[in-house]
């Protein structure tokens, strides 16, 4: 049963592309690859084939949530719908291939040809969204020159720099620390289906390449385990306070994603310190929850026209469904008890506190994270969905949306009531979760009714009993992270007429280019026109050359 | 062997002297006149062999009389002033020159090999080889950057003669035709230039930068 | 027969200055030679002699010339075309000649001879900034050229002035001095270094190619770069004979890594499309010679190829967006896969193609020429920092051309199907790289 | 089991602090059993719903009670459900009471509400991970990793449980929000944390709010009684009892901390944790 069936679909997704039935055709093709990729994902797992069929089953859940979405939305986005059509499922193939591939010319060869494709996936979107295409494709070029180091580089070079392109490598495209910059600049600009792809999907690669490294290149040294530790931990608390303070709703959640990422790090690095079946599940139930919820918010975002957190609010009334399924999706993003990333780092916490040396001190760093992440998500739910509205949002909640989002948000229901179809393979037990949610279910539902049924009355909200409270009195974006943000020391937050936040990292990157454009112009002096410099310079090099030879 | 010698000493001293020299009337002629020391050495060696003697007077014919009436016919129709403009002094292209003869020489003693029918000739030849280059990058006109480029064909064909008595015959013809293809079709292009720009000095075209 | 493989292309000439005759010959002329040829392998007349090598060369330029000679139909205006075709013919004839010469000296003369023909067509129909380009072109190749006949003229004295064949050359050179062969060889990669555009003799390069006409320019960098670097090639052959490939790789590693590194801060930030695909081909020249020193001759066949191939798309589809927008420089062209997608899509997958990326053969060459680099990791290190370098000098221009802000503009009277032709070709040769065919033809120049 | 002898205690204790309260400043005050009678009174009352509201308004003060309750019934005080790494399941069901709680306040519209929620973040920000290391250190000095396993304080422990009693201190004046942190009296709604988040919440979801209020004062109480040798329930009262005295203590003589001093105060918190962990590690 060769895993290469499962690309029969996207090959008929492609032949659809041209077929001028508003891309029905595409999504059909696309959900069956979903679950061809589920299918043959879950079976691979469950009879503990690897860590890539893992990634298949996520693969497929986020393709069969998508399918439905792509005929909604590209209905009111018709520019270039017909190119979209045709690299989404290029791209999904280029992704599972990956997964499947083992080191060597064809997982580059893949490799490189996702960096592109998704490159040409942003930038489809219209100029402004340049910046960060560029961005992407550096970054992804860079990880791409880590690999070839560390698999060309295997027999001719010591383990520590094989191991030291590997971070590279795969670091980059899972948003270590250092080098995350690239992903809140990319994700955001691209269009939602892509943004949910590029966050949900393709990330995870980065940390399955560096899960099977271990089996390609053999156990990593001990500083590879503590780099990835800090870095994640360190790189989940910076995403997530610089994630505070962004005013764009899907770079807010680009920012969550290279939080989640880090914990997945942080959890692979001590998985690599002290191997326990714990921090495994930890790895893997974290990357298949995060892959469902923030491909939910991700899509439900796209719903919105308008993506600026102080222009929202009020949302829940206008599209009550829409309401109901994100406040799902960042309940369990924000690692909620019933939900599956509370699961995740329940585990991870354990792991962490029966680690070597000073491991267990992760667990203070991990508490910061939980309560950043607790409150990141109430501002980016309450701003944008609950309140008086602040401006006039143009909405899109179309049947097709609808269906997208109930698939996923079932998703998730269904993998923290049973997280065994991810954990039972690695044998970590875990507390009857399934009990906690129908207990509190039926408890609120119970509540809720007989509230409902007691005596009320409309009023209006307290106002002190001064004039009425208007909508310009709610806090914006940035007023609402404006006391966190004073706590951390990297970023700066400039109070005033028009509030301002400096991100000191964010002016390395820039900075490294301007070097290396005066660099270039330097060198390019050299082409000074004159004919007398260049024909000095054909002297000079034969004078060298025959001295070189001569000597 | 003496008379060798001499006509060798004679090339270098007109390649000195084409490297000084600030008037192009003068140069061209200086040009003919290495021609023809040049052909006598290829006679010289030659020794008999009908075909190299054959080859010597094409050479001679083509670089030592072609060349030269058509350089003076092109300085005639240009109406540019004959003077060299350059950017080194009289004295300081003399010092220069002597210097790089001085390592011509320095080097050339690897370049001579075993066989090599004229020893002496491969270091003149090297040094005809670097004046020419540092009469073309220092001169501002034109024609005077075509003269030092035969200039440069002068000493490469000093070169082969002096190696192994010349390349064989039909590759020294191509060789021979190329440079004046080469020469002519500069001669069209400073005609072109002179059209367009309205003056020869290469220092005034600088428009392709980066 | 081979006299008549040399002289064909002058056949255009019968056709005068009537465009439309002209563009039939120049198209049919090509493709005659492309089918006759394989089947003069092995045959000899005269200096000419038609091996594995020249045969690959041969095919490659004849079928270049065609797509280009076709493509510029839609590009010159009818009065001006012959211009373009007669000095085509020219450097056709002048590249056929270079490929079927045996003998090194005629090989020297016809790789001169291509450099006078390409002087013309980089001229084309003359103006200030053609005439420097040309101008700078001619006194730096001839320069070149010229020091490549001294180390030519060492060769022959070094076999004892016996031949210059190069059959008999490379089996008498076993003996020759390895001392002079050293110096003979610095001379001829400094001499044919001009022609190929690598580092320091490079100066000529960009401006030809920027001021050239689009598909001259196109024949440019596809094909006469080749011609010199097929001389490198036969030189370097010689050199493995004689023993002496660890001296001549050194000095073709050293000039392959600067060549890379130093295009690629030339292509930074450069402002004309033109002149950024006139670094790339410098750029992807130094990358073959550091293959050739890496001793890996089917792996300099293969990334020639596949670099003619690639820039003669990107250079067709450049002329085409100039003749459609008439804007040189990169920031005035924008969106042209929103605006016009059927010239826009090839000409930003050749800039992908350039910049080495998966589908395309480029990616293959520069993973080979990685991991047989690996020997030396410092080496392969400053390969990769070089390839990185180049990519980014590409990216910029790729974003603003293909996605960024531009006017709207109606594509109309190109032969935009010989882009996307070109395009499945590249793409062919990237998935299915067939290293066999590269292989023999190594077996040709490399003596085991 | 735990949780509903707490729910029984809750406003038994909610009321005596207010009994001794008004006892130490010479009035008369409320019997302690007044509070049942406030929160049965409240329970029948009308409730307002604020113009703009969501069903989350309703589910804010529901869950904050579920949450409180769920982490009560984890406490092995009386016998009740314990499995390895319950602690963390514990606290993060406090959090997510906080979450719905605070997303209630933002629902009404107001900017006071909206002002306690994120302020309310901030001090979770700051005691959340105090609290946790402080219980982690104590949890790995015991065994089974879990609540029931706990360390009784003993001579050899006593440093590393000493510090977590003390960060479970901190942690429960920060949560409970009472006065160092939050002064639960006050009437300016600028100065409020707590409050503000309820301020638009009537009769029984202020029934329900006052209730968790109160439970998760005790939650942190039973913790701290996890920790003291002796018969767990009988303790249980005992340091219910000391933290009525404690908190009437403070409230009439201590003043309410400005908010931006918060995070000082606190970082004793983070301090205590991290010092409870590292003895737990290096056993000292």
């Amino acid at each position: 049963m060769s895993p290469l069936w499962t690309f029969l679909p996207l090959v008929l997704a492609l032949l659809s592309v041209g077929t001028p039935w508003r891309f029905r055709g595409l999504s059909l093709f696309l959900g069956m690859a979903g679950l061809a990729w589920g299918v043959l994902g879950g079976m691979g797992w469950a009879s503990g084939l690897g860590a890539p069929y893992l990634y298949l089953l996520l693969l497929g859940a986020l393709t069969l949530g998508l399918a439905p979405y792509l005929p909604a939305y590209l209905a009111h986005h018709p520019r270039e719908a017909h190119l979209y059509g045709f690299l989404l499922p290029l791209f999904l193939a280029s992704m599972a291939g990956v997964a499947l591939a083992s080191p060597g010319l064809g997982f580059l060869f893949l490799w490189e040809g996702m960096a592109l494709l998704g490159y040409f996936l942003i930038a489809l979107e219209g100029p402004n969204a340049l910046a960060g295409a560029r961005a992407f494709f550096l970054a992804s070029r860079l990880s791409g020159a880590g690999l070839y180091l560390a698999f060309l580089g295997h027999g001719h070079v010591g383990a520590d720099w094989v191991w030291a392109g590997l971070l590279l490598g795969f670091g980059v495209k899972a948003a270590l620390f250092p080098f995350h910059a690239w992903l809140p600049q990319a994700h955001p600009v691209a269009i939602s289906p892509v943004s949910a792809l590029l966050s949900g999907a393709m990330t995870k690669l980065g940390l399955l390449g560096l899960y099977q490294s271990q089996y390609w290149f053999g156990p990593p040294p001990p500083w590879v385990g503590w780099v990835l530790l800090l870095l994640g931990l360190l790189g989940a608390v910076y995403a997530l306070v610089r994630g505070l303070g962004e005013e764009d709703l899907k770079g807010a959640l680009a920012y969550s994603s290279v939080e989640n990422l880090g914990l997945m790090l942080a959890a692979l690095g001590a998985y690599f310190l002290k191997p326990m079946p714990l921090l495994l599940g930890a790895f893997f139930l974290h990357q298949v929850a995060h892959a469902l919820f923030k491909g939910l918010l991700f899509l439900g975002a796209g719903a919105l026209e308008e993506r600026r957190i102080s222009h929202l609010g009020g949302l829940f009334r206008k599209a009550p469904g829409l309401g109901a399924l994100a406040l799902w999706g960042m309940g369990v993003g924000a690692g909620l008890p019933p939900g599956p990333v509370f699961l995740a780092e329940w585990q991870l916490y354990q792991g962490f506190l029966q680690g070597p040396f000073l491991m267990p001190l992760a667990a203070g760093a991990l508490a910061l994270v939980g309560a950043l992440a607790l409150y990141f998500y109430v501002r980016l739910y309450g701003l944008a969905f609950l309140g008086l509205p602040r401006g006039e949002v143009a909405l899109h909640w179309t049947q097709g949306m609808r269906l997208s989002l109930g698939v996923l948000a079932g998703l998730l229901l269904l993998l923290a009531l049973v997280p065994g179809l991810v954990l039972d393979p690695l044998g970590v037990p875990t507390y009857p979760n399934w009990l906690l949610l129908i207990l509190l279910g039926v408890l609120a539902g119970v509540f809720y009714r007989g509230l409902l049924r007691m005596p009320m009355r409309a009023y209006g909200t307290w106002d002190c009993g001064f004039q009425p409270l208007t909508p310009r009195m709610q806090p914006n974006g940035l007023g609402f992270a404006e006391p966190a943000l004073r706590l951390f020391p990297f970023l700066r937050l400039q109070v005033g007429e028009h509030p301002r936040l400096e991100e000191p990292l964010a002016e390395v990157y820039p900075g490294v280019g301007r070097i290396y454009a005066r660099l270039a112009a330097w060198v390019q002096t050299l082409q000074s026109g004159s004919l007398h410099l260049y024909l000095l310079l054909q002297l000079l090099t034969l004078v060298v050359v025959l001295g070189v030879v001569l000597l | 062997m003496a008379l060798l010698n001499t006509l060798v000493l004679a090339i270098l001293a007109t390649g000195f002297l084409m490297v000084s020299r600030r008037s192009l009337d003068a140069i061209i002629r200086l040009y003919a006149l290495q021609n023809i020391l040049l052909a006598l050495v290829s006679f010289g060696l030659a020794g008999g062999e009908l075909h190299f003697v054959l080859a010597g007077l094409a050479l001679f014919a083509v670089k030592g009389v072609l060349i030269p009436w058509y350089l003076f016919w092109l300085i005639d129709r240009l109406e540019v002033s004959h003077e060299v403009e350059g950017y080194l002094s009289v004295s300081l292209s003399l010092l220069l020159a002597g210097l790089l003869t001085a390592l011509a020489f320095r080097v050339g003693k690897a370049f001579v090999l075993p066989e090599a029918p004229l020893p002496q000739g491969v270091p003149v030849a090297l040094s005809l080889v670097l004046l020419g280059i540092l009469s073309m990058v220092s001169r501002k006109k034109a024609i005077s950057q075509v003269l030092g480029f035969l200039a440069l064909e002068n000493g490469v064909f000093l070169m082969a003669l002096s190696e192994s008595h010349g390349l064989p015959l039909f590759v020294e013809l191509g060789v021979a035709l190329d440079a004046f293809a080469a020469v002519f079709l500069a001669g069209i292009l400073i005609f072109r230039i002179k059209g367009e720009m309205g003056h020869v000095d290469t220092a005034r075209m600088r428009s392709l930068r980066g | 027969m081979l006299y008549l493989l040399v002289l064909l292309p002058l056949v255009v000439f019968l056709a005068r200055k009537e465009a439309g005759r002209l563009v039939r010959l120049s198209v049919l002329v090509p493709l005659f030679s492309f089918l006759l040829a394989p089947f003069l392998l092995g045959t000899a007349a005269g200096p000419f002699r038609l091996d594995g090598v020249g045969l690959f060369y041969l095919l490659l330029t004849d079928l270049i010339y065609a797509l280009v000679a076709l493509f510029a139909r839609g590009y010159f205006a009818r009065a001006e075309a012959w211009r373009f075709y007669w000095a085509g013919a020219l450097f056709l004839a002048s590249a056929h000649g270079a490929y079927l010469a045996h003998n090194l000296g005629m090989l020297w003369v016809f790789v001169e001879g291509s450099t006078l023909a390409s002087a013309l067509l980089v001229y084309h129909k003359g103006g200030a900034r053609p005439l420097e380009a040309t101008w700078k072109y001619l006194m730096l190749g001839s320069v070149g050229i010229a020091m490549g006949l001294i180390g030519v003229i060492l060769v022959y004295a070094l076999v004892g002035g016996a031949t210059l064949d190069w059959g008999e050359v490379r089996s008498l050179v076993g003996e020759a001095d390895p001392e002079g062969l050293k110096v003979a060889f610095a001379l001829l990669l400094v001499g044919f270094g001009t022609k190929v555009g690598l580092f320091p003799l490079q100066a000529w390069l960009p401006d030809a190619h920027a001021e050239a006409p689009g598909p001259a320019s196109a024949l440019l960098s596809g094909t006469l770069l080749n011609v010199a670097f097929y001389a490198l090639l036969r030189y370097a052959a010689i050199m493995q004979a004689a023993g002496l490939f660890a001296f001549a790789s050194s000095l073709l590693l050293t000039f392959g890594l600067l060549t890379l590194l130093f295009a690629a801060l030339f292509l930074f930030g450069q402002k004309e499309y033109k002149r950024l695909l006139a670094y790339s081909s410098m750029e992807h020249m130094g990358l073959a010679v550091f293959a050739l020193g890496l001793g890996l001759p089917w792996l300099a066949l293969y990334h020639t190829l596949a670099h003619s191939l690639a820039k003669t798309l990107a250079f067709l589809g450049a002329s085409g967006i100039l003749s459609l927008t008439h804007a040189k420089e990169v920031g005035r062209v924008g969106g042209l896969v929103f605006h016009v997608p059927a010239l826009g899509i090839p000409y930003v997958l050749a800039l992908a193609a350039l910049g080495g990326l998966p589908p395309f053969p480029l990616f293959f060459a520069e993973f080979k020429a990685v991991e047989a680099a690996m020997r030396w990791p410092g080496l392969a290190g400053l390969y990769l920092l070089g390839l990185g370098m180049a990519f980014a000098g590409l990216l910029s221009p790729m974003a603003q051309m293909g996605f960024g802000r531009g006017k709207p503009l109606r594509g109309q009277g190109l032969d935009l199907w010989i882009l996307w032709l070109l395009l499945g070709i590249l793409v062919i040769l990237g998935v299915f790289p067939g290293v066999e065919v590269f292989k023999e033809l190594e077996v040709v120049l490399w003596r085991k | 089991m735990t949780a509903l002898l707490a729910l029984v205690l809750a406003p038994l204790f909610s009321g005596s602090v207010k009994w001794l309260k008004a006892r130490l400043t010479h009035r008369q005050g409320l019997s302690p059993l007044m509070e049942y009678r406030n929160l049965f009174k409240l329970w029948r009352k009308v409730w307002i719903a604020p113009h703009p509201t969501t069903p989350l308004f309703l589910l804010g003060p529901i869950l904050a009670l579920l949450g409180t309750l769920g982490a009560l019934a984890l406490l092995p005080i009386l016998p009740g459900p314990t499995f390895k790494g319950d602690f963390l399941l514990a606290l993060y069901l406090l959090g997510l009471g906080r979450f719905v709680q605070m997303l209630a306040a933002l629902d009404a519209g107001s900017s006071f509400g909206a002002q306690g929620s994120y302020r309310e973040g901030v001090v979770t920000v700051l005691a959340e991970p105090g609290t946790l290391m402080a219980l982690a250190g104590a949890v790995l000095l015991g065994e089974g990793f879990s609540l029931s396993g706990l360390p009784e304080l003993g001579v050899e422990n006593s440093l590393v449980l000493l510090l977590a009693l003390a960060s479970l201190a901190l942690g429960l004046l920060a949560e409970g929000a009472r006065m160092p942190v939050d002064d639960p009296t006050t009437h300016l709604e600028l100065t409020m944390i707590h409050e503000a988040q309820i301020l638009d919440h009537s009769g029984p979801l202020l029934a329900l709010y006052e209730l968790a209020g109160s439970l998760k004062m005790l939650f942190y109480a039973g913790l701290m009684a996890l920790l003291l040798p002796g018969f767990k329930p009988l303790v249980f009262l005992g340091v219910g009892a000391a933290w009525v005295l404690a908190l009437a203590y403070l409230e009439t003589y201590g003043v309410k901390l400005r908010y931006l001093r918060l995070p000082d105060f606190l970082s004793y918190n983070t301090l205590f944790g991290v010092l409870a962990l590292l003895g737990a590690i290096w056993r000292f």
